[in-house]
């Protein structure tokens, strides 16, 4: 149940990125951001989280995850990470992940699969208690490794075994979507990833935008709202706020700046340097847009 | 912000350009990313299903000059994207390219991977930190698990490899440390061992490499079928940490792309990626 | 097939229009289906979302009534369509109406009805072939189950009633075939029973009638809580077949719908179907 | 896997609609048909099943079937129906169901309920074996009334007791698509219903279309393609092929016909007389056109 808007108006959902993230509790249950590998990710939501210091109990790390999960595990927000796939894709391993884990963290890595993961999510949306899964996992190390994500079920139709994995009901959700209206019926222009049935499940979603359209122009064309206003807590539109990822039909991703991310986040330093250049430093998005654009790095180590 | 910048972000970039040499971008010859998309092309059959995930270059280029040679009827899904028989226009380093939406169909990728899970796949590509002789793909931890020597990316799709009829590995780096003896962690399990009484799953089929192209005998164990162009036996075991069961008789050469072929994946590699997949 | 059937099919046909008499067309007053259509709105509150499913006139008018007067930041889904928000342009008969997608989003129906499963529905409407004293619907069979004397369509989504933080029902057959002291079968569960030790759950909140509008008491008994205009509660009592719980003091007359409410209803309600809604 | 067409050529998969129905065996284990209530759903090929006296086990009317459900019924086709809602909505209720189930009838009837119904659909298509369902059934008369359907099951992350349905797969889907390439790649025009996630979970679809449109037309906007052509074992062109259901976006459904089905079908004489002049009768759709046309009644009881 939504309101808002004064008496008699219907509320518009349209907020400032500092004012968005302000809503957020100083701790969340857990969180998933929207988005896949370096695309559609609402990485200006991501930074105003890093920047408010929002602590997060269990962080979703899929379908696949990439400079989201670097600067909340490395940024130390997150208690535990529900691991599908954390990296860049063709452009490397993701190095603070590498780092945390590699050197050992009290971050707590739970090791998971995404398509149990997006099940889970799929069960979560529909009010399932569980979902068990289709056969195949069993000769894995995920079900050993894992005890706690994957249980053993019998299934009450023929009796076999499997195993299932626990709904999933993210209390946050941040996803992208190009453009929406100012009430939050969202359009994906391109791939829309797991992130209509993310912001299905989802408790809360805050939807970051390229841009916002009338709602006399989602009425035109109803058929390609990817996330219905009913679901959506606040509207943000910043202009290229997927950077350095992509926002498909926008923008590509910008793989000089990642792979320079890559390169200054191997060690301590050079990610502390990078969250204050870029995540910390700049006052706003425009500012953050100036400081990427002038390919300084020379202050990070 | 710049309009300049600006359109550079518009328009997009190639990451793989970044790095490439001038040589890398030298586009006349046959590369080893052509003999190992051609190799894919030639294992797939008309009709086929596929389900490609990250790091998707090698098997899109194989499915599509497959597409357009073979096996007109077969369908490729490209991961992330969600794109159905993408055209490749043009063949894009990430699998959630925006280029793969020039497309039949665009689906959500949690329908995706469940489409798949639900067993519509017939052919599944995946790949590993670390590949072993009985073909388990480890994408998870080299090491301890608690405290590992290096930290992969995690298991992603190829867990559920087995849904698929049948699954292809594929890797741009052929060294010792990727093909070792037994992998650390299974994300993705192989044939199994004799101890596995009972087990009646099948593991990979095939193994794509920048040197080699690998099947396995009927005990599951990895096997040579043929070695690059300019590729020695002797080459491939020296990068293997185990080894392999060979084929009887010499050691064929794999096929090299012919012209046709060639020509077709320059219709779609407009940026050459494929040329600039060396063996590591 | 000639031009003119292809045009009457194309533009579509009004069902109800079918059966309708000059009479019935008559729209100038106010007739039970805008009582009907207001009581709901009145009942509904501003930021809600409401699932609605077949059969849905009188909720789909009174929640659009209820956007277009107090409730600007409500949410309801036209079952079927899938449907979000639509603006009734026009009003239509069936559920799955393509009138139902001049709306802001269109979700496949099995989305609809796995969010309200999910708990995503602040309102639930529903109805029955029988309702009872405790709130309890049947829509499967009348009579013994195996061998029924009425065989009603099934259950459709009413059975998960409960998901919703409340549901309101309603019918335009107010007579005792429908309201019955105990429903045959159980498909939409009402207010607990003595017996019903440690149930929680709490039934319909509101039942609203061609006759009456109708609450429940903190017990789960049904009761009136006020007659329509020219309705007498003797004639809601001759029309129910088990004993009413009743306000304290004289039965108040259901709000009549404002002149502006009535304005609201006839910019959408084209067709005048709220008009052609008499007891039965 | 799916092969067609001459060496080298994709294949067509676009069929007469004798020739499609011909490609099912004489008994099917299970049917779907698409649409809901008197919307999309694919009549030309039902009314074809019937011509061919083509049989299935189970039939399942979800999440809402009319006219389909009636004649399959009356027509004996079919073994034993999964009951989620058979009806004309507010035209009325289903004659030829109301006669069978009062009378008595050796089709075997499953009380259940479209939401568990799509579940198990969801579940079918992922590969689940099968799906718990939302807590909320437990007192209704479901469970008990369809043991079979309905099974008890713990949630193996907290032991909590509920109920769960078995994964559904329907050997034989048939659904309408306004239009569709030649290979199979369908686009909903207006309400997809639960068509496509029936067309993902069905081990083999049938899908009927308005009309054809080329590829080039699919590849110019894949996102609307709501059937991806892998699924779909064949594509059949008919005019008016969901007469007297509606079409989205094409045409409404024929109240007049409808009601008078319904009147007709309320007598054993009336629906054999209807069966003849309607589905066995017309030689093709363009002589079933013809025949609604002429609304000529008089020789139906």
């Amino acid at each position: 149940m939504t309101t808002g808007g004064a008496d008699g108006a219907r509320g518009s959902k349209v907020l400032g990125i500092e004012e968005a993230i302000g809503l957020l509790p100083a701790h969340s249950e857990s969180l998933w951001v929207g988005g896949m590998h370096m695309h559609n990710v609402p990485m200006a939501l991501v930074r105003e989280c890093i920047r408010q210091e929002k602590r997060f109990g269990t962080f979703y790390a899929g379908p696949s995850s990439s400079l989201a999960a670097e600067l909340l595990m490395g940024a130390r927000l997150v208690e535990r990470v529900v691991v599908g796939y954390i990296g860049f894709e063709q452009l490397g391993l993701a190095p603070v992940f590498r780092r945390l884990v590699e050197k050992g963290t009290d971050i707590q890595i739970i090791e998971a699969d995404p398509g149990s993961m997006l099940l889970g999510l799929q069960a979560g949306m529909a009010g399932q208690p569980f979902a068990p899964l289709p056969p195949g996992l069993e000769r894995t190390s995920l079900p050993s490794t894992s005890p706690g994500f994957y249980q053993g079920v019998s299934d009450p139709f023929t009796g076999a075994l499997g195993l299932a994995v626990a709904a999933i009901k993210p209390s946050v959700a941040l996803v992208h979507c190009q453009q929406a209206d100012e009430y939050g019926n969202g359009i994906f222009k391109g791939s829309m990833f797991s992130d209509h049935l993310l912001a299905l499940a989802a408790d809360r979603v805050f939807m970051q935008v390229e841009g916002l359209i009338s709602n006399d122009q989602i009425l035109k064309y109803p058929l390609q709202t990817g996330v219905p206003a009913m679901r959506v807590s606040a509207v943000v539109p910043v202009l290229f706020g997927c950077h350095p990822c992509s926002s498909h039909r926008y923008y590509n991703y910008d793989d000089v700046h990642l792979r320079l991310y890559m390169a200054a986040a191997s060690s301590d330093a050079g990610f502390a340097d990078y969250v204050k250049k870029f995540v910390t430093g700049p006052e706003d998005q425009e500012e953050y847009m100036r400081r990427v654009q002038n390919q300084d790095w020379s202050s990070i180590q | 912000m710049s309009d300049d910048y600006k359109a550079k972000l518009r328009a997009g970039s190639d990451p793989l350009v970044f790095f490439k040499s001038d040589d890398e971008l030298e586009r006349s010859g046959i590369a080893r990313g052509h003999i190992m998309a051609a190799a894919v092309s030639h294992a797939l059959r008309d009709g086929e299903t596929l389900f490609i995930g990250a790091n998707p270059l090698i098997p899109l280029a194989g499915a599509r000059l497959a597409q357009l040679t073979h096996a007109p009827n077969l369908t490729m899904i490209a991961g992330a994207s969600g794109g159905v028989n993408p055209l490749l226009d043009p063949l894009a380093p990430s699998s959630g390219d925006y280029a793969n939406l020039v497309a039949e169909a665009v689906l959500p990728f949690h329908e995706v991977l469940m489409m798949f899970m639900g067993g519509h796949g017939d052919v599944f590509f995946a790949g590993g930190l670390q590949i072993d002789r009985r073909g388990n793909c480890n994408l998870a931890t080299v090491g301890k698990h608690d405290m590992p020597v290096l930290r992969g990316p995690g298991s992603a799709g190829i867990p559920w490899a087995s849904r698929a009829r049948r699954t292809i590995l594929y890797t741009t780096a052929h060294n010792k440390r990727v093909f070792v003896p037994s992998v650390d962690f299974v994300s993705l399990a192989g044939w199994p061992t004799e101890s596995e009484v009972g087990i009646v799953s099948r593991g990979p089929e095939l193994v794509i490499t920048p040197l080699a192209v690998l099947d396995f005998t009927a005990d599951g164990v990895m096997r040579l079928v043929s070695v690059h162009s300019g590729v020695s036996p002797q080459e491939v075991a020296d990068n293997t940490s185990f080894e392999l069961a060979m084929p009887t008789g010499e050691v064929p050469t794999t096929a090299q792309p012919t012209d046709l072929e060639m020509r077709h994946m320059r219709t779609f590699d407009l940026d050459g990626l494929l040329s600039i997949i060396v063996p590591v």
